[in-house]
């Protein structure tokens, strides 16, 4: 469709993300985005989808349950067909998991779902998937919820046509350019309001404020400080903000020198203002972290006293370590902005107790990989995440994606109990008592949770603000237009 | 001629000029009239101001220079004008061949289209314009197929000449300023000029001829003004002014000229023989400078000159001579290390020297100098000339600033430059005055070889007579041979006892002087032998 | 004219070939490979190991560099290490923005930079001369995103006249709707006629009160015709050289009015192959911009050797 | 009789030029006696970022919620003279290596400008990025870098334009007289390029000023917390709508720098022509 008139003509919805360039692909087991998430989430679903507080709900799932020892899990499938007429069955659901397993594929679930022991699994009729467990584990359907499980036809491998059973159907992509679908009426949760959806790149921020400004898009995702500033002012369109949305936090690698020293690690704890740096480096579009992931989310424990400041401790910890004047570097890019500010704005609060602090700006595309081998300290941020599978995956020693090289024999036994529990509020309470002895020793700290801003024209309605991964984000099948 | 009813086409009516800082005027009140069908000659020293009055009758002026009275063109007074309305007025109706024509030619066009562009002035008709530019080369004394093509910079001197006189004749104009057109032009081409000139006042038009050239103002002029120090000084009839070319009577009464005319008269004739006297006998074994094998070709292959090989003993005098075009400036450029030979060498003393100047040492680029054809080109044009003068001797005889200069203000002051004139920039002397302020620049440096390419072409024949007498004592000191590449054949008598003659880029004819040269009177050409 | 032609070309395919290995060597300098880059924050070791296999880039770079070389000669760019789609593909889409971005900024500032220069050159000193080239050098000097900006805020925003951007536009949606290109074709312009027109204002106010435009104004001729034939021509040789570097920045793409309007165009393809890592790309972008440079240099030098012929003689 | 043969150039010699002179002098001035007007530290530190002009910051508070007056004045210094240095390097490299190329030699002249071609073809950004990523991130290494950059075209602009008065006969008549390479080039042939030299140098300022403020974001030369004009624009570009004087006054003060120099320049040019 060549078509490209502005927006606000009722059946044609827009929106506008930051996108990943030419490597785009529609295959939903590589999401790295959020516009991949975005793009997943208008063609294929989901067994289940996370609440806001990141508890999983059942979505192509019509129901699941598991053995007493939380290792064969059943999950029965809602009816529902694939946009070519097939209908879902056990087999697509068995496919896909395996795909997304497979660590070629890249999913970001792929660690969870490696937990599944696939010779094992099977069909059990068309409706009904019976998974084994290679371990006990009761927080299981958190997993079926995650970004990069979607439910593909059994066979698919090829997606430059992709079929989902997702509420729109595919019209046309190319890769880092317009997305394009059309609503598919027969989707099981019911059609969506909107004929057509179009999801566009524009990388720059300016470029998608303006583009809502001018209504040449309904939508505008991610809009940070100064935007969102301008969009308050301009009245006619609405923000869309999602409180604590995005965990932000300073990684102390505690396995090498010098935060091997656990008085240094507590020294920054205790030493960094975190007000200020909420003030400045988020402009107050945030809220101050306690050093532990997920406020807000379920298994996050509420009830730990806030961390004061405290710079005369901090700095008699540094004499004790006899670190005084010592030079640390923070790696940092422009992958999000408040990270600069922060780093700029901590350099000056660390040396009020010793510590010469620098920033070292990587190439944001080579960011994250390069922290995981280099540096002593680095920044982070983590969108919403189930808490278990955050500690899982970045807390628990030897874990892949556990940049801390934090190790700890008492917090790994914890959540092993953890998984192994059946009872809710038990489970919950043994994650917590984890949290609590990760919180001062793991060198992960949260310094802060700042909002994730999304934009919408004034003729919209049908969305809510909804933090990222969760169900309610970037969900277009309930929108309306005018 | 024309009856006395028309009115003249030139007529200047107290035109005086003014430059900033001079303290008396470059012209004092000149008046003149050119009328159709005649030809009105201005005459007079170098410096009196006849290129200014030139500009001044067209009403220009060179940078710095304040015109007054009134310049009537056809009736109409271009000083009255603004300046952008002046060439409107001069389109058609006026022509103007500068002193220095190699300056005005724009280095960007080729010669045909540029000429044909300029057509366009006299001739409306589109398809008129490239048969008047193939007629008015011809007159100029060019051939059309043979400068189509070329870039200003790929003519000699002479040539540049006459292609700026081409340009001026192909505007159509009915008023012609010629500024020294004979300047660059051998003496056969000079004949011919004269001719063309007559012959264009005998088709109507009017001429304002400023020369120094006596020879052909008589040839051409019905009217004769001499200007000294921006005044008229003497007016009349060119037989009444000027005689017929032979030296004075004693008899004639003093009255009847102005003592500058008499000047001019005076030193038209009886070049001084001290010259060749003074020559020092050849020193033998040979040393000195020469060239061995010399041949120029351009990239295209075509032959420019030689091969030639020639030797200049110390203390020898040899003239250079060949009708426009016959490559003696090329081969000149070649001894002094600005044209690379495409084979040959030159040598001194047995050496050969680097080929380009550039890469000659202080002690080598003193060997060879070299006074430009285009003299006035020569200079920075934005310091004082007499600083430029000095750098030579301190820069290839290391000697001290304030003696540098003491010699070049004596060696200036030989050839008939006062002080004052020398603090000036470049574009505040006269013609003459650069050529000479360029000789100067060269012999200071004492060298074992001066070439001196057309020295006497922009002067009038006082000063002509001062340099030739002058050149030979500055020469002495150093035992400076000299190569003197001339159309001058007066001033090659005069000065040099060897020739050389140059037809087609070969060296065609060499020997003794009066061997060489057709006997004094005779016709004007050189012919070759063969 | 021809020899040189020849050997001009000959000596392309040689500097091409020259800046493909500078900017191959360059490339494996940089940090992280497409691996790293794909698999981003989420990948686990196992995960950037498998893809690293797959992609082939285990093995020695220039054995990777031998084969795009191979491939190249063959007539195939390769394939993209990120898509795995032939590299022509996304390179040819977006040349077309480029170019329509390009080209329409490039006769703008062909036409009306020498004319601005002129009208400037020729009354220099006057109002209308402070006046144009103080705007010339204010719009050169302005940062080319507020510039942007605050063209979109009051032209598209405010006034609603043209539309602020162009996301979610491809070629034909932008050929089909050329308002679009107005506002990022007006900034891109400014720099570039900025820069031309002075360039092309001091020539001619230089080159009309040289001897020869002096002589022809003494002949007769019209000023039209000394601007036009002698003054212009004149100021145009250094303005030649100028004028190469402009086209060469309009067709290299424009990062910052990509950005700023978003387009997909060649200058934000090379960023993000740069980013991607994905050399084979990258390679394929520097071979472009190669291309372009050698090509618009030896007409420049052309242009340049006619409007200053040298004094040649002998070989 | 009165003069009358007056020029529009020359009229503009009897006055004097007070507006190019104050915008240039304004930004210069702010630069060097900005750091002695405004003390050490910012005043109220951590205030909130972005913040429009109010009491306590008249020009209200950048990204980083500093003072912007504060960070004016004193970031001058450093963009005045990084962007200078820059462009001086390419100066010094690119018009000697431009002058030498339009000298007599063919060869060289040949070997040079296909070298530059190289330097002009290959990807300027890449060559950011890559002393970004192997760590010479300090900001001399940048203004070197972005020197160099400049030199391609420097040099074919001085080629381009001495080729002509390089041929012309006061150049041989100056080497026959004895002087040297460098007295020829860069004393007489240099006032020829003056004109179109000091014409490039002023548009080249503004792109090496703006280059070297993008490579910021690469993580090259100042830090991104420096006061630096070019820095303080680029930093707060986002905020161009909420908190215009973080960006528009450092902008203004560069613009005005950049007008009022090359006007400057131009009247220099202007005066030498009619003064010959
Ligand atoms: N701008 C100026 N300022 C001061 N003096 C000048 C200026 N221009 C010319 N002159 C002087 O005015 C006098 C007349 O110069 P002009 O060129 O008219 O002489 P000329 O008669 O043509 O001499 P020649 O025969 O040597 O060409 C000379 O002495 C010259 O030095
Ligand atoms: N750069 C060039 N390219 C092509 N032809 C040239 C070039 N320079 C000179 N010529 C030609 O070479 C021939 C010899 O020129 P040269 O200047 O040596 O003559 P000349 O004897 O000094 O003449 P004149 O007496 O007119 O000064 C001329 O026909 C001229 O047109
Ligand atoms: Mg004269
Ligand atoms: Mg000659």
């Amino acid at each position: 469709g060549g078509d490209t008139k502005d927006g606000g003509g009722g059946d044609r919805f827009r929106a506008a993300f930051t996108a990943g360039g030419s490597q785009e692909t529609l295959d939903p087991h590589v999401a790295p985005n959020f516009v991949d998430q975005a793009r997943a989430k208008a063609l294929y679903d989901t067994l289940a989808t996370y609440t806001d507080d990141m508890s999983a709900r059942a979505r192509l799932a019509e129901s699941w349950e598991s053995d007493t020892s939380g290792t064969r899990w059943r999950i029965r499938l809602r009816t529902a067909e694939f946009h070519d007429g097939n209908p879902v069955t056990a087999k697509d659901v068995l496919h896909s998991y395996r795909r997304a397993a497979d660590p070629a594929t890249g999913s970001p679930s792929q660690v969870l779902l490696s937990a599944i022991d696939f010779d094992a699994s099977r069909a059990d009729g068309e409706r009904s998937v019976l998974f084994v467990l290679k371990a006990p584990n009761f927080e299981f359907p958190t997993v079926l919820a995650g970004p990069g499980t979607e439910i593909i036809p059994d066979g698919t491998k090829d997606f430059r046509e992709p079929i989902g059973s997702g509420p729109f159907t595919y019209v046309s992509f190319t890769p880092g350019g317009t997305a394009r679908y059309r609503r598919w009426a027969d989707h099981w949760d019911g059609a969506p309001h909107i004929a057509e959806l179009e999801i566009v790149p524009a990388n720059e921020e300016s470029a998608r404020l303006n583009a809502l400004l001018s209504g040449q898009v309904h939508y505008a995702a991610d809009m940070a400080g100064a935007s969102v500033e301008r969009l308050k002012k301009e009245g006619s369109t609405r923000l869309l903000t999602a409180r604590r949305a995005t965990a932000q936090q300073l990684l102390l690698r505690t396995g090498r020198k010098p935060f091997d020293d656990p008085r240094l690690v507590r020294a920054v704890q205790l030493g960094i203002d975190r007000e200020a740096l909420v003030r400045v480096a988020l402009a107050g579009h945030g809220e101050v972290g306690n050093d532990l992931f997920g406020m807000g989310l379920r298994g996050y424990p509420e009830d730990l006293e806030p961390r004061e400041r405290d710079v005369d401790e901090a700095r008699k910890l540094v004499a004790e370590a006899g670190a005084e004047g010592l030079a640390v570097t923070v790696e940092t890019s422009s992958v999000d902005a408040a990270w600069e500010p922060a780093a700029e704005l901590m350099a000056r609060q660390l040396r009020e107790f010793g510590l010469r602090l620098t920033a070292n700006t990587r190439a944001s595309s080579t960011y994250f990989s390069e922290i995981k081998t280099k540096g002593v300290a680095a920044f982070n941020t983590t969108s919403t995440l189930p808490v278990s599978d955050f500690l899982q995956q970045r807390v628990r020693g030897g874990a892949a994606r556990n940049q801390t090289q934090y190790a700890s024999e008492e917090f790994d036994a914890l959540l092993d109990r953890a998984r192994t529990t059946r009872g809710e509020q038990e489970r919950l309470g043994l994650l917590a008592r984890a949290q609590k002895i990760a919180r001062d020793g793991s060198g992960l700290l949260v310094w802060a949770f700042s909002d994730a801003n999304d934009a919408v024209g004034p003729s919209v309605s049908g969305l809510r603000a909804a933090p990222p991964n969760s169900h309610d984000w970037a969900r277009f099948d309930r929108v309306r237009v005018g | 001629m024309t009856g006395h009813a028309d009115p003249p086409l030139l007529d200047l009516q107290e035109v005086s000029a003014h430059a900033d800082g001079a303290e008396r005027p470059l012209l004092d009140r000149v008046a003149l009239t050119v009328v159709a069908g005649g030809v009105t000659a201005v005459v007079g020293p170098s410096g009196s101001g006849k290129t200014t009055l030139g500009l001044a009758s067209l009403g220009a002026s060179r940078n710095g220079v304040r015109l007054g009275g009134r310049a009537l063109l056809a009736g109409t007074d271009l000083l009255g004008l603004s300046p952008a309305r002046r060439p409107a007025a001069r389109a058609g109706t006026a022509a103007h061949l500068p002193q220095h024509p190699e300056t005005v030619l724009d280095p960007l066009r080729r010669a045909g289209g540029a000429l044909t562009e300029l057509a366009a002035l006299g001739h409306p008709v589109r398809a008129a314009r490239k048969a008047a530019a193939r007629r008015v080369t011809a007159l100029a004394g060019l051939d059309w197929e043979a400068v189509r093509r070329r870039f200003p910079h790929q003519l000699s001197g002479g040539q540049q000449q006459r292609l700026a006189l081409a340009s001026a004749l192909v505007t159509g104009a009915e008023l012609l300023v010629l500024d020294e057109p004979t300047s660059g032009l051998d003496p056969a081409l000079a004949h011919a000029l004269g001719r063309t000139v007559r012959a264009l006042a005998d088709g109507g038009a009017g001429v304002l001829l400023l020369s120094h050239d006596l020879r052909l103002v008589r040839e051409t002029a019905d009217r004769v003004l001499v200007l000294e120090n921006g005044r008229v000084v003497d007016d009349g009839t060119a037989p009444d002014l000027l005689g017929t070319g032979a030296p004075l009577s004693a008899d004639e009464p003093p009255a009847a000229r102005h003592r500058a005319t008499r000047e001019l008269l005076a030193a038209e004739h009886g070049t001084g023989a001290a010259g060749r006297n003074t020559t020092p006998a050849l020193a033998p074994g040979g040393g000195g400078v020469a060239a061995t094998g010399v041949v120029v070709r351009r990239r295209s292959g075509d032959p420019l000159a030689g091969p030639v090989s020639l030797e200049f003993p110390p203390g020898s005098r040899t003239a250079l001579l060949g009708p426009s075009g016959s490559g003696k400036t090329t081969f000149a450029r070649v001894l002094a290390g600005l044209t690379t030979p495409t084979r040959g060498d030159v040598r001194f003393e047995g050496r050969p020297l680097p080929r380009r100047v550039d890469r000659r040492t202080a002690e080598l680029r003193r060997v060879v100098q070299y006074v430009h054809q285009s003299s006035a080109e020569s200079f920075e044009d934005h310091r004082p000339v007499l600083g430029q003068l000095a750098y030579t001797a301190r820069l290839l005889r290391g000697l001290p600033e304030a003696e540098a200069t003491a010699e070049a203000m004596e060696a200036a002051g030989a050839l008939g430059l006062d002080e004052a004139l020398l603090h000036r920039t470049p574009g505040r002397l006269s013609g003459g005055q650069l050529q000479r302020c360029a000789l100067v620049r060269a012999l200071t440096a004492q060298p074992a070889l001066l070439v001196c390419d057309e020295v006497t072409s922009a002067l009038d024949t006082v000063s002509r007579r001062r340099v030739l007498d002058a050149l030979p004592r500055l020469l002495a000191p150093a035992g400076t041979a000299l190569l003197f590449v001339s159309h001058d054949l007066p001033a090659v008598r005069a000065l040099t006892t060897e020739a050389v003659l140059f037809d087609a880029g070969r060296c065609v004819r060499r020997g003794p002087v009066e061997e060489v040269l057709p006997a004094e009177g005779g016709p004007h050409g050189l012919s070759p032998a063969r | 004219m021809r020899a040189y032609l020849l050997r001009r070309s000959l000596l392309a395919v040689i500097q091409c070939l020259v800046v493909l290995v500078a900017v191959f060597a360059v490339g494996t300098l940089l940090p992280g490979d497409t691996a790293d880059v794909l698999r981003g924050e989420l990948g686990t070791p196992e995960q950037v190991a498998a893809l690293r296999t797959q992609l082939g880039l285990d093995e020695p770079a220039w054995t990777r560099f031998g084969h795009w070389l191979g491939s190249l000669l063959t007539g195939h760019l390769g394939n993209s290490l990120t898509t795995g789609l032939p590299v022509g593909d996304d390179i040819g889409r977006r040349i077309g923005v480029t170019l329509l971005l390009g080209v329409p900024a490039l006769v703008l500032v062909t036409v009306v930079a020498p004319l601005l220069g002129t009208v400037s050159g020729l009354r220099e000193g006057s109002r209308t001369d402070r006046t144009l080239n103080t705007a010339a050098v204010v719009l050169h000097a302005v940062p080319e995103f507020v510039l942007g900006l605050l063209l979109v805020a009051s032209v598209s925003l405010a006034a609603g006249l043209l539309p602020a951007t162009a996301i979610g536009m491809d070629t034909a949606a932008l050929i089909a709707q050329p308002a679009v290109l107005v506002l990022p074709v007006a900034v891109l312009t400014a720099r570039h006629l900025c820069d031309l027109a002075r360039q092309v204002r001091a020539g001619v106010a230089a080159g009309r009160h040289g001897p020869v435009a002096e002589h022809l104004r003494l002949l007769g001729t019209r000023e039209r015709t000394v601007v036009l034939r002698h003054v212009l021509p004149g100021a145009l040789g250094p303005a030649a050289q100028q004028f190469a570097r402009c086209v060469e920045g309009l067709l290299g793409g424009a990062v910052l009015v990509e950005s700023v309007f978003g387009f997909r165009g060649l200058g934000s393809g090379f960023v993000e192959a740069v980013q991607n890592r994905d050399l084979p790309q990258v390679q394929t972008y520097a071979l472009l911009f190669a291309g372009t440079a050698v090509v618009v240099n030896l007409v420049g030098d052309l242009v340049a050797f006619r409007l200053a012929p040298r004094r040649e003689v002998t070989a | 009789m009165t003069p009358r043969t007056k020029t529009d150039a020359v009229r503009t010699r009897a006055r004097h030029p007070w507006i190019a002179s104050a915008l240039l002098g304004v930004p210069v001035l702010v630069a060097l006696a900005g750091p002695w007007t405004a003390g050490d530290a910012p005043s109220a530190e951590g205030a909130l970022p972005s913040q429009p002009p109010g009491a306590g910051h008249p020009l209200g508070t950048d990204v980083l919620g500093r003072d912007v007056l504060w960070l004016v004045l004193h970031g001058g210094a450093s963009v005045l003279g990084s962007a200078l240095g820059a462009l001086l390097v390419g100066l010094a490299v690119g018009v000697p290596l431009g002058l030498l190329a339009a000298g007599p030699r063919r060869g060289f002249d040949e070997s040079v400008m296909r070298g530059l071609d190289l330097l002009l073809a290959f990807p300027g950004l890449l060559v950011l990025m890559t002393l970004a990523a192997t760590g010479h991130r300090d900001w001399y290494w940048l203004v070197t870098v972005a020197g160099i950059l400049q030199v391609p075209a420097v040099a074919r602009l001085v080629r381009g334009a001495a080729l002509e008065p390089g041929s012309r006969t006061v150049v041989e008549a100056l080497w026959m007289q004895g002087h040297g390479w460098a007295y020829i080039h860069l004393r007489h042939l240099a006032r020829q390029l003056a004109a179109p030299l000091a014409t490039d140098a002023g548009g080249r300022f503004a792109v090496v000023l703006y280059l070297l403020a993008s490579a910021n974001f690469l993580g090259l030369g100042l830090p991104s917390s420096s006061p630096d004009w070019a820095v303080l624009i680029e930093r707060n570009s986002d905020a161009l709508f909420t908190q215009p004087a973080a960006v528009l006054v450092p902008a203004g003060l560069l613009t005005a720098l950049c007008v009022g120099g090359n006007l400057l320049v131009d009247r220099a040019l202007a005066r030498r022509r009619t003064d010959r």
